[in-house]
């Protein structure tokens, strides 16, 4: 078991140093079988571990790897931590990018850096499966930082432009702001409670005062919005999208910007002691989802719309967060996982086809010409505007649910994004595959042509996946099973009167309601025009001018204040002093210089007077 | 001698001298001419002598009046001449700004101290002579001298000797004229 | 006539006094009577001579004192104790090295004779006197017969105006200078009832002086000779002017003997004689001493001409030397002796690379003319810049020791302050040494020419390099040896 | 107890190879050689000491090698040598650092002086880590001034005098107080033992004294070493003089001269004066904080690389203040690691801007634009750097912050929470900064320059490996430095500070 | 009898005043000489009085050497203004300010 755990981490990082030991020497062909093989494997592994893990009998096993840091009371091991909350997340991240890699292979053909690309995800990889095995808050934290670094690399991979550049730097930069949180939590909880690991905060969670407990709380929030594009560090993700769009789907989509909403999970018990906490993080939660949903709403650029939805739906997860719906938003995740990779992977289709076009305006009747992107994509459209059967309806509903149970407000907002998440989504649906057809420039004047293989079957196992989903979680299913699973590692909530079958039945109905308006909403305006002033507000996209806000309250201020202390605080005042004295003695010189006139007669009236001081002081004494 | 023969009062022998010494002083500092003021050099040093035979140091007087009345006045006098420099100078102005009043402040200024000092310590605070007999005067005064000179003051007295020498050299190699090297050589 | 008793004389406490008079006098009579075109020669092989029969003379009156300790002679006029015996050979040497310097100079400037030889010795034979003499009267003969000849030195150079101007000011202000200080010896005379050193202190320590007003002027007013003779401020405007008019072998030789026979005859009246009046004297001297330092080392930033430059420098070395008397313990004392002991074989050194840089006629002195000397000559460049190290106070030389030594004995004895300050001065002392150096390593400039080094003057610059890092890497015996003759200090 | 013979090879070693560069100077390029083999062995032996120090030998705490010749008793001299794990890290970088500076920035003009000086400036700067003698110390210190600064004025930029000239009086000033407040302590003591005068460390260590004259002399000692660090505000000769030095001049003086220091501040300050610490805490801890952010800040405003590695040192040493003062244990050890650690990292990146330098002839950042498409070693290497400093974990610069961090957030929270910020600025520049030089379009000469070649690969080598090896496995190093920082702490321990 | 001792000393410190303020004051080098000797004869009034006070011959001793130091300096002072005034035809000695800074 240790072993396979081990195994299933080090898997993407053999990978990765054979593929770098290699140099330029494999062909692209062999770069990709290595990579995407390496994870598959891990996959395969972690499906190995997982049954295992079921026939353990205390499912919570931890492996001890080498001694990382010792001072002191500080003892850190670099040690994992396996149990049903880190394999389920290994599970859908392995398995997720062992697609995502088969179709970069195709996407990313006769790329000029293909190998640095899978260099970059299998260390992707490799962090993502650090930071969800770690055992404790370090190691996740080294993963944290990993993985950011590694999308810092992947934002900016097309490096010499500058817009990729800038928005690869943003995202770090804001990701970096979100670790000040998670150190701080570090900081707070190894004082409080002397250890890093989790089972040793978990067992001394209990024994946190409340103001401590809710400062790490906060803390991990910060940290949280940072990675996972929340209110108020949301505005790194749409810039991100300038990384090519395997890269979206897996990192920006599937895996890492839900790292975050992991974290929380992680640290329930935590987040247990603090109900001020677990309040501010639903809160956070609803309003980036409504938020991010409405900008998605006038977006223009399919990527940017998958984006902002993407945000909006983490907005869902972090608000199950809040309200203690700890299974509920990782099986979110997880379906989020499987129909967002669908749809971006589909998209990247799309531009594919359309030699890198992704405005949607100049889209459109695309339909008949990608025989399987269509229906896959169609499927991922379905499922995140909440339709039964599909996945995204289970897992809406059952975070809904909760909310329901646990704050009213909240749910209405909840729905009302449902509503938005359908509009733009079918707005975006009908743009690209319905209508009439407006890419012919881009694809001077020949018909687009569908993917290869390597492209399409990821697709379509994903879109396999979205529509069975739901399955690992139903809600009537006697004895949920992902909860099931779960539960033991998840932190304890107060009980609230869980609503009756009846209500839970309404509660679907509503959602189904809230569905199917939007996408009804969507259709009767966009099934004929392409731009619409009245349904497309500028303010929304430009993002309620978040960004400028940021650049007029901290960027340029920021920026005014370090030229000002280079260009004038540094050579005027501090060595200004120093210069200062320097100069002061230069001049005192002159003057003393002046004295020696040179006039014999100066020089003994000089002495005259010398001596008078002297004799002065000495009458001055005897009296 | 002249106080010894007849009891002239010694506060007439001070006065007399005072005057001499400080006549002939602030002439020295006054008067244009170089030979003046060599005259009234004179005048002073006759005066200390008086001060001197007042105080029973007859041989020194008279080593002063000897010495310095004649052979050193007259050595200035001599280099006056010899320079030509026997012409009035301008004395009304004074080039540096302030010198005056500054010299004066200053020296006021420590002349009055040094006597407030010498003053508060009643002038005289230091022992009585070791030799204890009191000073005489004449031929005696010679011989106590004489013996202090070639006992006390031995080391001393062997070593003006350097000092006449190495004087003597000194002022020769400064007045001789160029003989070892011309300008030409130097230029050479 | 009763007969007159002549006091004993133990010869060997004066004879290297007697020495050099006679070796300035053996040179007068020959340059008198020989061609002058080998006196020049013949002078220096015979100074060379007496400084290192002085040195032997030396080694046996520190067995002596080892010995017997301390004594004086001559009716107590003369004393015989280490601190003599180290001031002597100080001496010995500091003429050595000048005359050598002298001597090719004054074959480069054509003067012929003796006359440079004759009158250092003699001169430094008044030196010799201050450094061993026990009596304010012996000390005041001892100054004039040093400054007399050494007016007549700085007036040297007839080719230079300056040099006449340089003397006359010297003159007038020494003279003046040893005018106060005689009256300060009378007054002290006056105040306690002789002139010996020994008498005053022993009169000092058995009587209390309820009136002490006129031994405090007297004491002022030699104090005030003294820091003349050292220049401090504010009493020290002839030495720039004295140090750039005067021929530069000259100079070096002002430096270094001159201060070492001043500040022995200062520490033995301040400290052995009115060492029961510290209190009375160290705040004039603090005062003194920080002027004299800032003044030193601020004034000197200013300067183009390096004589002029390493005028000011010595004022501010003579500031810390000063410490080592302020202090006023036996620490203080060995501190300041081994200052002057160490500073002037490297002060002579560095005059004698002015003197070669000067050039024909002595006239080069601008920093300018050391531009690129390092690239053009790196040794007599590495060579200034190890000079100018040790007078900065760099570590490994013997200059770091010489400051350190006079810091701690302030320090020792309470005087923190004091200690900082001058060392700050010699912080800002730092720019301009500094600021030379680097002129000798900057970029050639194509029309400078390359100086000639002569042998006599390598030896001196080699000397002094020598004792600047020897020293420095191994300070220990010096400091020892000083730290012993100070022991044997009287009283 | 191991011979001090060791040590005092590792000091003379240098010195010889500078005396022999000096004597074949006739012969070109073979000074060179003399220097880079003279190099390997000092650096061969620094391990093989690293590896023999052994933190427990009896009667000497963690003291190994220690032996004590007295030179002259009455200047209270002596040669006194001896290693800690304190020093120990401070001696492998001394060797390391010759090492890189010699391989990675050779000067061809005047080449046996260039070496000779740079060998030289290693020998004195290994004797004041290894000195155990506080005047040893501070006279190794001192001397360390002199080759520094001919190396800036005999090679460096435009301004090389001014920068030179700057360097040497404002350090000498600092160090001024420095030198009177060791006397003051060594008379202290004396007077106190009624002994011979003795500067040795662990003697000085037992004198006592009251709070007010330790905090005068923890003043004094801490101007100069905060002058050599520099910390805010006493750190305006560096950006200057980093700019104007030559390479090898840069990397000595940032990542070797610049730990003289802060290692002062630890072994001195606060060995010396625990008793001032309370007081003083809260006045260096803020200046800490502020050089931290205030370096940041300056270095994301600064055209030219070079003054921008001199503003993000001055954050780096702040942070190492920052461990040094606040007392925790923690922050104490990642202070003495992240010394190691920012030398490594700064001499990398002086490297990396020097081969930049020789290829496009500036350091402005405006000179240069899209690096990354003609020279990917470079840039790959820069941001192994680049991440090191920003304090990636897995890399060496996190463990160190990390400690100093969770340490001082243990003992002084705020100050803790206001450097962590210093997390984010030290990205912000360092990125800002990468991506005018690495990325965008190169054109016209940033479009034609080579990339690596395979000996500029190999310097840098030895950093990247040291980078990764310290972030992924720093135990054995920490395992070294806590016993002596124990016993220091053990000693400090009454002056407040937690275990 | 005798007039008090002060009364001496008083006359010369005012002498040695005069001497020192004609040094300051006049420009002729000769002049500035004669006020050198004025000085000295000072210090010797005071030290005769000293002598008889303390009835102590040490003092008139002092005097002796004293004046030979006096004939010394003015033998050696007079021969530099002769080499002075060789150069530039002046005994002023304001002329020579050459040297300063």
């Amino acid at each position: 078991m240790a072993h396979v755990a081990t195994l299933i981490l080090l898997m993407p990082l053999v990978g990765y140093l054979f593929v770098l030991a290699n140099g330029k020497g494999l062909s692209e062909r062999a770069i990709g079988v290595v990579a995407t093989g390496v994870v598959a494997l891990s996959f395969v592994l972690t499906v190995v571990a997982f049954f295992l893990l079921l026939g353990h009998s205390d499912r919570e096993m931890t492996v001890h790897l080498f001694n990382w840091i010792s001072v002191g009371s500080l003892h850190v091991n670099a040690a994992l931590l396996v149990d049903p909350l880190s394999i389920t997340m290994c599970l859908f991240v392995t398995g997720i990018s062992a697609l995502i890699h088969l179709y970069s292979i195709g996407y990313m053909k006769g790329e000029k850096d293909f190998r640095k690309f899978f260099l970059y995800l299998n260390l992707f990889v490799f962090s993502m499966l650090l930071l969800v095995l770690a055992n404790n808050l370090l190691v996740t934290f080294v993963g944290w930082e990993g993985v950011g670094v590694c999308s810092y690399w992947l934002v900016s991979y097309y490096f010499d432009r500058d817009s990729a550049a800038s928005a690869g730097k943003k995202a770090f930069l804001y990701n970096r702001v979100g670790d000040i949180g998670l150190l701080i939590a570090m900081f707070l909880l190894f004082h409080a409670t002397h250890t890093l690991n989790y089972l040793g905060i978990f067992h001394a969670a209990g024994t946190l005062s409340p103001t401590v407990a809710t400062l790490t709380v906060l803390a991990l929030l910060l940290a949280a919005t940072g990675k996972s594009a929340q209110i108020p560090l949301f505005n790194w993700l749409p810039d991100a999208m300038e990384g090519p769009t395997p890269v979206s789907a897996l990192i920006h989509a599937a895996t890492m910007v839900t790292a975050g909403v992991f974290l929380l999970v992680r640290m329930s018990p935590v987040l247990a002691m603090s109900p001020d906490g677990r309040a501010t993080i639903a809160v956070i939660g609803g309003v980036t989802a409504f938020v991010a949903a409405t900008i998605a709403t006038s977006q223009k650029d399919i990527k940017k719309v998958l984006a902002f939805s993407t945000v909006s739906q983490i907005g869902y997860m972090v608000l199950a967060v809040g309200v203690g719906a700890y299974s509920a938003a990782i099986f979110l995740m997880i379906a989020h996982a499987f129909f967002k990779a669908l749809l971006f992977l589909g998209s990247g289709s799309v531009i594919h086809s359309l030699n890198g076009e992704q405005d949607m305006r100049k889209m459109g009747g695309l339909a008949k010409y990608l025989p399987l992107t269509f229906p896959t994509f169609l499927i991922g459209w379905l499922t995140i505007s909440g339709i039964p059967p599909f996945a995204g309806f289970f897992a809406k509903g059952d975070v809904l649910t909760n909310v329901f149970e646990h704050n009213k407000p909240l749910w209405v907002l909840g729905i009302v994004t449902a509503i938005l998440t359908a509009y733009y989504m079918s707005r975006l649906f009908v743009l690209t595959f319905r209508g009439t057809e407006r890419f012919r420039e881009d694809t001077h004047g020949h018909d687009p042509h569908e993917s290869p293989w390597v492209m399409t079957l990821p697709l379509v196992v994903l879109a396999v996946l979205s529509i069975l989903g739901g399955l690992i979680n139903l809600p009537w299913a006697h004895g949920r099973s992902l909860a099931e699973f779960l539960n033991p590692v998840l932190g304890y909530v107060p009980h609230v009167a869980a609503a009756s079958t009846a209500a839970q039945w309404g509660l679907a109905a509503v959602d189904v309601a809230a569905a199917v308006f939007g996408l009804l909403a969507a259709f009767s305006i966009w099934r004929n025009i392409t731009e619409s002033s009245r349904y497309e507000s500028s303010f929304l996209e430009h993002v309620w001018h978040w960004d400028d806000f940021y650049d007029a309250t901290i960027g340029r201020p920021l920026t005014e204040v370090a030229v000002f202390s280079d260009e004038v605080i540094e050579p005027k005042v501090i060595d200004g002093a120093v210069t200062g004295i320097a100069v002061a003695t230069r001049n005192s010189a002159e003057g003393l210089r002046k004295l020696q006139s040179g006039f014999a007669r100066q020089y003994a009236l000089a002495m005259v007077l010398g001596f008078a001081v002297i004799i002065v002081y000495l009458v001055a004494r005897v009296h | 001698m002249i106080a010894s023969t007849y009891a002239v009062p010694a506060i007439l022998v001070f006065v007399t001298s005072a005057l001499l010494i400080l006549v002939g002083a602030v002439g020295v500092i006054t008067v244009k001419n170089p030979v003046h003021a060599a005259i009234s050099l004179i005048m002073t040093l006759f005066g200390v002598a008086v001060a001197f035979i007042a105080q029973s140091a007859d041989f020194l007087a008279a080593v002063q009046v000897i010495v310095y009345a004649g052979a050193i006045v007259v050595l200035f006098l001599f280099v006056i001449m010899f320079l030509g420099v026997d012409r009035p100078t301008r004395m009304n102005v004074e080039p540096l700004v302030g010198q005056r009043s500054f010299a004066a402040v200053g020296v006021v200024i420590t002349v009055a101290g040094l006597i407030t000092l010498m003053a508060s310590s009643h002038w005289v605070s230091g022992a009585k002579s070791v030799s204890g007999h009191p000073l005489a005067r004449g031929s005696e005064n010679v011989k106590q001298l004489g013996t202090a000179v070639f006992t006390t003051y031995l080391f001393a007295f062997e070593a003006t000797s350097a000092l006449l020498i190495i004087a003597v050299v000194g002022a020769v190699l400064l007045a001789r004229r160029e003989r070892a090297s011309t300008p030409e050589e130097v230029n050479a | 006539m009763n007969g007159l008793v002549i006091p004993s004389i133990h010869y060997l406490a004066i004879l290297p006094v007697l020495i050099f008079f006679g070796a300035s006098l053996l040179l007068l009579v020959v340059s008198a009577l020989v061609d002058t075109k080998v006196t020049i020669y013949f002078a220096t092989a015979i100074t060379s001579l007496t400084a290192v029969a002085t040195v032997v003379v030396a080694f046996f009156q520190w067995s002596y004192v080892a010995n017997h300790g301390a004594s004086t002679t001559v009716a107590h006029a003369v004393v015989l104790d280490g601190f003599a015996v180290v001031g002597t050979v100080v001496v010995a040497v500091g003429v050595l090295l000048s005359s050598l310097v002298a001597h090719d100079w004054a074959k480069r400037e054509r003067i012929a004779g003796a006359d440079f030889h004759i009158l250092a010795l003699a001169s430094s034979a008044g030196a010799l006197l201050m450094v061993s003499a026990n009596d304010l009267i012996v000390i005041f003969l001892g100054l004039e017969i040093l400054s007399i000849g050494l007016y007549v030195l700085v007036g040297f150079d007839r080719h230079r105006v300056t040099s006449a101007e340089a003397s006359l000011k010297y003159f007038l202000l020494g003279g003046f200078a040893s005018a106060i200080f005689i009256y300060g010896a009378a007054l002290v005379y006056g105040a306690t009832g002789s002139t010996n050193l020994g008498s005053i202190a022993y009169f000092l320590s058995n009587n209390v002086v309820l009136h002490p007003g006129l031994l405090y002027a007297g004491g002022a007013l030699l104090l005030i000779g003294f820091a003349f003779k050292v220049a401090a401020v504010p009493f020290h405007l002839w030495s720039p002017d004295v140090y750039e008019g005067a021929p530069t072998p000259v100079t070096g030789f002002m430096a270094s003997v001159v201060k070492v026979g001043a500040f022995a005859a200062l520490l033995r009246v301040l400290i052995s004689a009115l060492g029961t009046q510290l209190d009375t004297w160290r705040p004039i001297l603090f005062v003194m001493i920080i002027a004299t330092c800032i003044v030193g080392a601020v004034v000197a930033l200013v300067q183009r001409n390096v004589k002029r430059l390493l005028a000011y420098s010595s004022i501010n070395q003579a500031g810390f030397m000063l410490l080592g008397v302020w202090s006023g313990s036996a620490r203080g004392v060995a501190a300041t002796l081994f200052y002057v002991l160490s500073y002037a074989p490297v002060v002579i050194a560095t005059f004698a690379v002015v003197t070669l840089v000067g050039g024909r006629g002595d006239e080069l002195h601008s920093i300018d003319h050391y531009r690129g000397l390092a690239r053009r000559q790196p040794w007599l460049g590495g060579a200034l810049t190890v000079l100018l190290l040790s007078q900065l106070g760099a570590p490994l030389t013997v200059g770091f020791y010489a400051k350190y030594t006079v810091l701690a004995a302030t320090i020792d004895s309470g005087g923190g302050a004091l200690a900082l300050v001058a060392i700050i001065t010699a912080a800002i002392a730092a720019y301009f040494y500094l600021r030379w150096a680097m002129w000798l390593y900057a970029d050639d400039d194509v029309e400078a020419t390359r100086v000639a080094v002569p042998t006599s003057t390598g030896v001196v610059i080699g000397v002094g390099v020598i004792v600047a890092i020897l020293f420095g890497l191994w300070p220990g015996p010096l400091v020892a040896w000083c730290q012993h003759a100070t022991l044997l200090f009287l009283p | 107890m191991h011979s001090s013979i060791y040590l005092t090879v590792l000091i003379v070693v240098p010195l010889l190879g500078a005396l022999i560069a000096a004597l074949v100077q006739k012969t070109p390029g073979l000074s060179y050689v003399v220097a880079v083999v003279t190099s390997c062995v000092e650096l061969a032996l620094a391990l093989v000491v690293a590896v023999l120090y052994s933190p427990h030998v009896k009667g000497a705490g963690t003291w190994d090698f220690m032996s004590r010749h007295v030179l002259s008793a009455p200047l209270g001299l002596a040669y006194d040598v001896g290693l800690d794990g304190i020093s120990l890290l401070m001696m492998v970088l001394t060797a390391l650092v010759l090492v890189l500076a010699l391989f990675g920035a050779r000067d061809r003009r005047q080449e046996a002086a260039f070496v000779g000086w740079l060998l030289l400036l290693t020998s004195f700067t290994m004797a004041s880590f290894l000195s155990h003698d506080v005047l040893e110390f501070f006279i190794f210190f001192e001397l360390t001034l002199v080759p520094s600064y001919f190396l800036i004025s005999g090679w460096g930029g435009a301004q090389r005098s001014r920068a030179a000239l700057k360097f040497f009086i404002y350090t000498f000033t600092g160090s001024a107080f420095l030198f009177i407040g060791i006397l003051y302590l060594g008379f202290l003591n004396q007077h106190q033992t009624q002994g011979a005068l003795t500067f040795s460390y662990s003697a000085l260590q037992g004198a006592s004294m009251t709070h007010g004259t330790a905090v005068w002399l923890f003043l004094a000692f801490a101007v100069a070493f905060a002058v050599k660090s520099p910390i805010f505000p006493f750190h305006t000769w560096s950006p200057i003089t980093y700019a104007e030095a030559p390479t090898a001049g840069s990397i000595e003086l940032s990542a070797l001269l610049a730990k003289l220091g802060s290692y002062g501040l630890l072994r001195f300050a606060v060995g010396l004066f625990p008793l001032a610490l309370a007081t003083l805490r809260p006045l260096i801890l803020t200046l800490a904080v502020i050089s931290i952010l205030y370096g940041s800040l300056v270095a994301c405003a600064t055209p030219d690389l070079k003054r921008l590695v001199a503003y993000s040192s001055l954050a780096q040493m702040g942070f190492i203040t920052l461990g040094i003062i606040t007392g925790s244990k923690i922050a104490m050890v990642g202070a003495v690691l992240l010394m190691f650690n920012h030398g490594v990292i700064t001499a990398g990146f002086f490297l990396i801007i020097g081969f930049l330098e020789k290829r496009r002839g500036s350091y402005q950042i405006k000179d240069m634009k899209g690096l990354q498409g003609p020279a990917p070693v470079f840039a790959a290497i820069f941001t192994v750097v680049m991440l090191a400093s920003i304090g990636l974990p897995g890399l060496s610069g996190f463990v160190s912050e990390y400690l100093i961090l969770i340490g001082t957030f243990g003992t002084h929270a705020w100050w803790g929470a206001a450097a962590t910020l210093g997390v984010v600025a030290a990205a912000a520049y360092l990125l800002w900064a990468y991506q005018r030089v690495f990325q965008g379009k190169a054109t016209g000469a940033n479009a034609e320059i080579a990339d690596a070649n395979a000996k500029e690969r190999w310097v840098l080598v030895p950093v990247v490996v040291l980078i990764v090896a310290l972030g992924v496995f720093p135990h054995p190093v920490l395992d070294r430095i806590s016993p002596s920082v124990n016993q220091l702490i053990h000693h400090v321990a009454p002056a407040g500070v937690k275990k | 009898m005798n007039v008090p001792a002060a009364w001496y000393l008083i006359l010369a410190a005012l002498l040695f005043g005069v001497g020192a303020f004609g040094l300051l004051t006049r420009r002729s080098v000769l002049i500035m000489f004669m006020c050198l000797e004025l000085m000295l004869n000072a210090v010797n009034l005071t030290f005769v009085t000293f002598s008889r006070s303390l009835s102590d011959i040490a003092g008139q001793a002092s005097v002796f050497f004293v004046m030979v130091v006096a004939a010394a300096e003015v033998t050696v002072g007079l021969g530099i203004v002769v080499a002075v005034f060789r150069q530039r035809a002046s005994t002023s000695v304001d002329e020579l300010s050459g040297l300063k800074g």
